[in-house]
């Protein structure tokens, strides 16, 4: 029986420690007629792991490697080897959450170093062990702006149209349900970006928080002092929600503002840090706070302490505010997270450490630089906005955005992401590059292009 | 057997870095398009440490855990089961891991055709109409659910129900989610014999009501007795039957929550289905529905164009009444295919066979637990795939509570069982042996209890001192919550 | 510096600690002259982890999969992915050779578990720790049976030319060196098996051992019994080669003969139990023999014991055999040998058990014999002898074998091994098929070669 | 941590077995093929387990083992530096995996490609003209070494030359390696500098001598300052020069084995080149050659047509003279595949780096420990990659040896250097801590040498008793050499 290691002796041994004449007898307790006897019979019979995996080998086969160049949320990047090799080991992958801090001392010591890796990246003071992914994260965020803004008694949020979409839609998805409004901000047609003047007519009105994206959607750069210094002048927090490959190199959210007072929540999506993309998931979201929001904040977070005889330990905390003490007083339902993610992720930003990290940010700008610069070169094809970028940037074409994705999607090129859906933009398209691409692969595109634009 | 117990962080040396993992640095020249006000002034303090000392760290930091790859791991409500070794290999297939989320049909067909069989199989085994895989955890398919019983609501204009009802047994992720769905929470008491107390629930239904969620067999370890009442009930009053599935190991095969009258339903496939823990995830939810929630199923999903034999994605363009996506992309894609593994390796005699043996090795436990004195929380019930003991005497009698055998048991290399869930049961652990440890582990298991049993008797201090083997004796918690030390700063 | 953690403080602070000004100076000791200087010119420059990577993929790429019914052997089959996930952990892939007992325990312990494996499934009594492939230590053998033999004066071991050949080159390339003689034995070109008959021509000569290969290289199952009796009968000494996998099925080389005499010394091919193909390696040799001979033995040996305490322990034993105490007098120059590869092994074997072992050669078999019936029902081909096969059978064909093998390889079907080099069979090919192909596999073999005949 | 000192045998159940890792069962029917006579009459007693049990047993049996992953490891002579996981993750790619030795060439090129390549580096890296990676260890590379030699003596019809020179401080595989090639073994002792005694090398030189193998750096820890005077008295008494490679760690990018005279070399690629030793092996002994030697490399090598840019096998038909093959395919393929990786990684810079951290990181380690006290076997000299100390006052005066203070550093967390090897110095460690560790490692080292020094001085039970933190203590070895249990008997 796969998996199950019983003999026909153990059944039987057990059976009469038990007093029972059969299995069957064990669920006496169940009302006969609920039985599901034979309504399984639509499921296929089971195979042994040489055929499953031969099976999911040629699936996978099916969608292997095409060079692409979509972002959106979801970057490739290099991973060590290391980084998966350390985090599939037994220890690691087969434990559960830590309840029992004695024997999972492991895994409490590296959500610690986690929380402390995310607490520099962001510069805040503290961080939560990981939430479901960047745009559920942002759920998490805004559902916790309401609860941390003492000063507000709004149910709004004011949230820039240059967010992620995905981000929107998953956010607005789960805090409608508690009459929870995203109010939207324009951004400028010209730069790309979110500005001010956008938020003028906001001014004086009670909001919880404002979300800034940096970079947003479009890849372009926001100007994260003035919107950070707006939203704390009108009394709402801020929200950031950050690529922490591109912390490396920019203004980390907790010194955001003229002043650097910074963001008051951060979240992300943490799955350029070592995470594989892996077709969505699992990745993980990271979760900041300023110190004084800490009892806010949603998810586990792991406190440094010491044992019975004053040896260093590590152990879950601040329970209070979990589902599991709270209930239905709890800070969120959130109880499994994306452990095994934030593992990889704390092995990978040690392997990099702050210059490897700068290192592959750099490249990611310069590469997307380099591959918005080649195609621009081409007839008709230009940036979509004057904004600086980071690693993603919006393109302008003479045709149909959709129509030209898929014919580059024939040659096996993914040409990035079309914003004529989410954005109107019917000719425009969103393309990221990485570390990860050659300028072999940047001109492989820019050919493919230029065929199809023929 | 490390002594390891410094943090990368000490191990950390300016200039110090695993060379071989990052580019070489970029010029500034060729950073700048990036205006200096956006540039990080200084460097993030993150550890510069050389391959071979990550490798070591974590490495060495992994031995300080428990693991179902190392023990016996009884937690009750987790279904700490083997995590098959073949799943992880084949989810990790360069395919499916260089597969950007966003590429087009065209380029994942191969995924989308695994997503559409795991649906189907789940929609079989559970006797469901419908299945959305979206949801990343149990808790956020009891979102998913809960806001799909609002939704139904809602679409027929049904204002007034502003309560979910919720067995007072219920695991915390419950009452939290009914919250976080806009519901208010009213508690149902569970009678001596672990049977949701059904006069009380009746009274508490009314147009009020918009649903009931429940656990089947419930959290106290027995199979609820009167479902079929319970769900006339809740029907009757216009409600919605919501099925929290963590406890579907003990059933599967043998009894569908769609045939119980269930409306809705999430799965734990982190436990049911095997995938791993990961040291606290990640997991994946998936719902099923009925047939009157079907519209409202959280996206995408995974549709199969029957003529062509083309798979697509079903998304809200095509389905606007769903409740729309839970997290950017897919849900925990990783963990579907890890699922889908071991629903094809078991298949229908396998899942049958997870109810039937799971639910065998827990009998067998809690008996010769009864037998060298245990004292069971339901002795007059069967144990479903778990059971709950409690130490209320003893720790009336010894001193010595539930907490301290737990840290005792790790002496003698046994994970400790859930403890002090569900709370109307004192001083308890609720142990989950699972399907697939041997008569072997449990006999194991149970020689430890015997002995601690004789300890907290004779002297009971080993065993409230306890742990004596562990890397670090037991925690201050206390100086933890008050002493807040959440970021290593030196 | 790729692999090398020091900084520049590091650097200084160590010549300090030396007294040295610079590394250069630590060279002083060795001739100006001759230092290396620009003579490495001509090496690449070194690239990071993502670019090797992505370059060797690209290599692997090129010689992906294609449907393989070579055998000759080293056999494809399913390997449990736990197999090499618990091979390659940390703990067994970066340890060396057990020297410090106390410290190794656990490799110590799984490989006289091995042994153990090893010595039951060839009915043996003992068993060495793995010598490096079945080739080679075929040679190990030859040189033991004449240490071993102690009737024998004799330089000489009679050798089937049903054997391998690759095991009898190797072999030869090795104890030639030692001047012995590797004598011929004839097989019947009808039956494809070495006879008694054969030997006859040798009766009454000193030869110090007969080498019996079960299966033999054309898959064609032996008569061991008269075989090692008939050796038995002229004072040699029985070396048995054989199939691991097939040992499920068949009469262990320990109860060969007809009083179940068995062989003296048993080697073999360790890749079928668990280890990739490969290109080749690494796999491992296993060899056992009778405990009389246990001290001519070669390669490492593994003893239970006990500690100062009386605790179960395992060591390193029988030393005084190997070259690091005996040097010039030890049995063999081994020394690192195919731990990880023998490692590997014993996690297979424990995971198959004798019914998975004997479920996988009863596949293998029954697919041979498959593929042979489908491979016959084509015009002019047929089977080339008439003994009965294992899972490797001598078909020959209407066309030049090597002909047909290329084409057939141009449809990406690699459709076994010509026995025209090493026979001169001009149109006779071996095929072998083992768990790993299905019906459907077979059909596409038969339908290929169909075409290529046509 | 874990309590595990079964043997798997005893975990077998008869019927158990991990179900899922087998196809079902064939008829006897689809057996009939095969004569009854030649049918196994009982099954063999292989373990019947199941398949977490077996993940179980062997993964908390690997935590008995000390490895680089989780310790400093300066075992001399070994040079145990880091395993980069990248080759690791490289080498396993399924299309190297997947490939039969045998596939034709049309289907090997990647492979090949990658072959072709190693050999270059390694002749540019050596000085050679030709280099064969078919010896699967160092003591292969030596056989096929020396059997070169006797190819060359042979085919020049010199046949008086039965002697291969061999210095006093040897590694054992090269005598017993001379043995094998049906060689006489003369021993050439070393002097007090721990360079080779000249004057009697020159004696021992005559007809007679087929050769003369050495390492330099020696296996003393120190560069044979007088290689080119040794290599002129072996060329002109007609012998030929051999260089055991397992210190080409020590002048990788500085000196090259071809430059100092040597005809023949072998490397161990386990060692220089990074690859894992898998507790045992397996290793890869590739040979480089002079030119006069290039006739008889061992077969397969890997060949480039220039013109079509095709690779080739270069076997036995098209170099009739080579000494043939070690193996039945192509050596340890793995194993080179995860050296090429390291080569390319490294690149030019990268090899010289080698040769200078690890002597530099040996020096140093020399200095500090010499300044808490310990006996350098050769004060006046530099270290190379690895140095030797001698505890002979120590076991003279406190009775406390060699063999304690290893088995005491393994308390300290710390794997014991290589102990009396070579054999000419009394109570010796061999040191060599390789360019991967960091120097706070090495520090950690020398703290705990110190603290043991002390012990032996002040407490010397400690130390002759130790190992006290082992899964055993120490381990009685002349039981296990006389009662000779190798294989579990129930
Ligand atoms: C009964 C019950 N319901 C719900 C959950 C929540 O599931 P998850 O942790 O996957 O969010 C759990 C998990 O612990 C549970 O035991
Ligand atoms: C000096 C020396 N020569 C030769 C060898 C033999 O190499 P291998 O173990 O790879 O056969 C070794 C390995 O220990 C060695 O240290």
């Amino acid at each position: 029986m796969p998996y199950i290691p019983h003999t026909e002796d153990d059944v039987q041994a057990m059976l009469a420690a038990i007093g029972a004449d059969s299995i069957e007898q064990l669920f006496d307790e169940i009302p006969a007629h609920l039985k599901a006897g034979h309504s399984l019979d639509a499921l296929p019979e089971g195979r042994g792991e040489m055929a499953v995996t031969r099976l999911m080998a040629e699936r996978a086969e099916q969608d292997r490697f095409a060079l692409s160049f979509i972002g959106g949320g979801a970057y490739a990047h290099h991973i060590p080897a290391a980084v998966w090799e350390i985090a599939t080991r037994g220890e690691y992958y087969t434990a559960y959450t830590p309840y029992q801090a004695e024997a999972s001392q492991g895994t409490l010591q590296v959500i610690y170093e986690y929380q402390t890796l995310i607490a520099r990246l962001t510069a805040m003071d503290v961080s939560n062990a990981s939430v479901y992914d960047g745009a559920s994260g942002l759920a998490e965020a805004v559902l916790m702006s309401l609860r941390a803004n003492r000063k507000s008694k709004s149910r709004k949020v004011l949230v820039p149209d240059a967010l992620n979409p995905r981000y929107r839609g998953a956010c607005d998805a789960i805090v409608r349900n508690q009459d929870v409004e995203l109010v939207s901000v324009p951004f400028c047609n010209d730069a790309g970006q979110t500005l001010v003047d956008g938020l003028k007519e906001h001014e004086g009105q009670d909001y919880a928080a404002l979300v800034i994206s940096q970079p947003n959607y479009f890849g372009s750069l926001e100007d994260v002092d003035a919107l950070t210094d707006w939203a704390h002048a009108n009394g709402q927090l801020v929200i950031a929600v950050v690529n922490p490959t591109s912390l490396a190199l920019l203004t980390p959210p907790g010194e955001w503002g003229a002043d650097g007072e910074g963001a008051d929540i951060v979240v992300g999506e943490g799955q350029p840090l070592g995470v594989p993309l892996s077709s969505g998931g699992p990745y993980f979201g990271f979760m900041a706070c300023k110190k004084k929001h800490v009892r806010q904040m949603p998810g586990r977070i792991i406190g440094r302490t010491v044992d019975m005889e004053g040896k260093q330990g590590f152990t879950l905390t601040l329970q209070a505010r979990e589902q599991h003490i709270r209930r239905s007083k709890a800070t969120s339902n959130i109880c499994t997270n994306q452990g095994l993610a934030m593992t990889a992720a704390t092995i990978y930003v040690s392997l990099l450490g702050p210059d490897g990290l700068a290192s592959v940010a750099g490249h990611c700008h310069a590469n997307t630089q380099k591959l918005a610069d080649k195609l621009c070169a081409l007839d008709g094809v230009e940036r979509a906005f004057s904004a600086p970028v980071f690693h993603e940037v919006a393109l302008t074409l003479p045709q149909d955005a959709d129509t030209v994705l898929a014919r580059l999607a024939e040659k096996d090129i993914l040409g990035g992401l079309s914003l004529a859906k989410d954005y109107s933009m019917k000719n425009a398209i969103l393309v990221n590059s990485t570390e990860v691409h050659t300028e072999g692969d940047l001109d492989l595109f820019a050919q493919a292009l230029k065929e199809v634009l023929a | 057997m490390s002594n390891e117990t410094t943090l990368i962080f000490q191990h950390s040396r300016p200039g110090r870095s695993a060379t071989a993992q990052a580019p070489k640095p970029v010029s500034e020249d060729q950073l700048s398009a990036i205006p200096a006000s956006l540039r990080r002034k200084n460097k993030p303090g993150l550890p510069e440490v050389g391959e071979l000392e990550v490798v070591r760290h974590y490495t060495n930091l992994s031995t300080k855990n428990f693991a179902i790859d190392k023990q016996f791991y009884p937690l009750g409500s987790c279904t700490m089961k083997y995590n098959p070794r073949g799943a992880n290999r084949a989810a990790m297939l360069p395919g499916f891991l260089n597969r950007h989320p966003l590429a087009p049909a065209s380029h994942s067909q191969g995924y989308l055709a695994c997503l559409y069989e795991l649906q189907n199989f789940l929609k079989e085994v559970t006797g469901m109409k419908g299945v959305s895989l979206a949801p990343m955890a149990g808790a956020q398919g009891e979102f998913a659910g809960v806001a799909m019983i609002r939704a139904y609501h809602e679409a027929r204009g049904d204002d007034g129900r502003t309560e979910i009802l919720i067995p007072e047994a219920a695991h915390g992720t419950n009452p939290a989610t009914a919250v976080m769905c806009g519901y208010k929470v009213r508690e149902v008491p569970v009678g001596k014999d672990g049977d949701v107390d059904l006069e009380a629930l009746k009274e508490a239904c009314g147009p009020q009501t918009a649903g009931l969620m429940m656990t089947n067999p419930s959290t106290c370890g027995v199979f609820e007795r009167q479902i079929e009442a319970i769900s006339k009930a809740v029907h009757d009053a216009g409600g919605l039957l919501y099925y929290d599935g963590a406890n579907l190991n003990a059933i599967l095969g043998k009894v569908r929550p769609g045939d119980m009258g269930f409306d809705v339903i999430h799965m734990n496939l982190h436990k049911t289905f095997a995938t791993p823990h990961g040291g606290g995830g990640p997991g994946a939810g998936p719902v099923g529905v009925s047939q009157r929630l079907l519209d409202y199923l959280p996206t995408p999903m995974a549709g199969l164009d029957e003529e062509s034999g083309d798979y697509h994605w079903i998304d809200t363009d095509t389905l606007p009444t769903s409740i729309g996506h839970l997290s950017a992309f897919m849900g925990n894609a990783g963990v579907l295919l890890r699922a889908y593994f071991y629903a094809m390796v078991l298949g229908r005699e396998g899942m049958i066979r997870v109810g039937e043996y799971s639910t065998l090795a827990a009998n067998y436990l809690l008996k010769r637990l009864e037998a060298i004195g245990c004292q069971a929380a339901y002795p007059d019930r069967r144990a479903s795939h778990e059971f709950i003991l409690t130490f209320a005497k003893l720790a009336k009698d010894q001193h010595v509570t539930a907490l301290d055998i737990a840290k005792r048991l790790l002496d003698y290399n046994q994970h400790a069982p859930t403890i002090y869930f569900p709370l109307l049961v004192p001083e308890c652990f609720l142990i989950e042996p699972t399907e697939t440890e041997t008569k072997e582990a449990m006999d194991d298991f149970i020689d430890a209890m015997a002995k601690i049993l004789e300890e907290a008797n004779t002297d009971p201090d080993t065993v409230t001192q306890a742990p004596f083997t562990q890397p670090v004796r037991r925690l201050d918690d206390v100086k933890a919550a008050k002493e807040l030390d959440l970021v290593w700063g030196e």
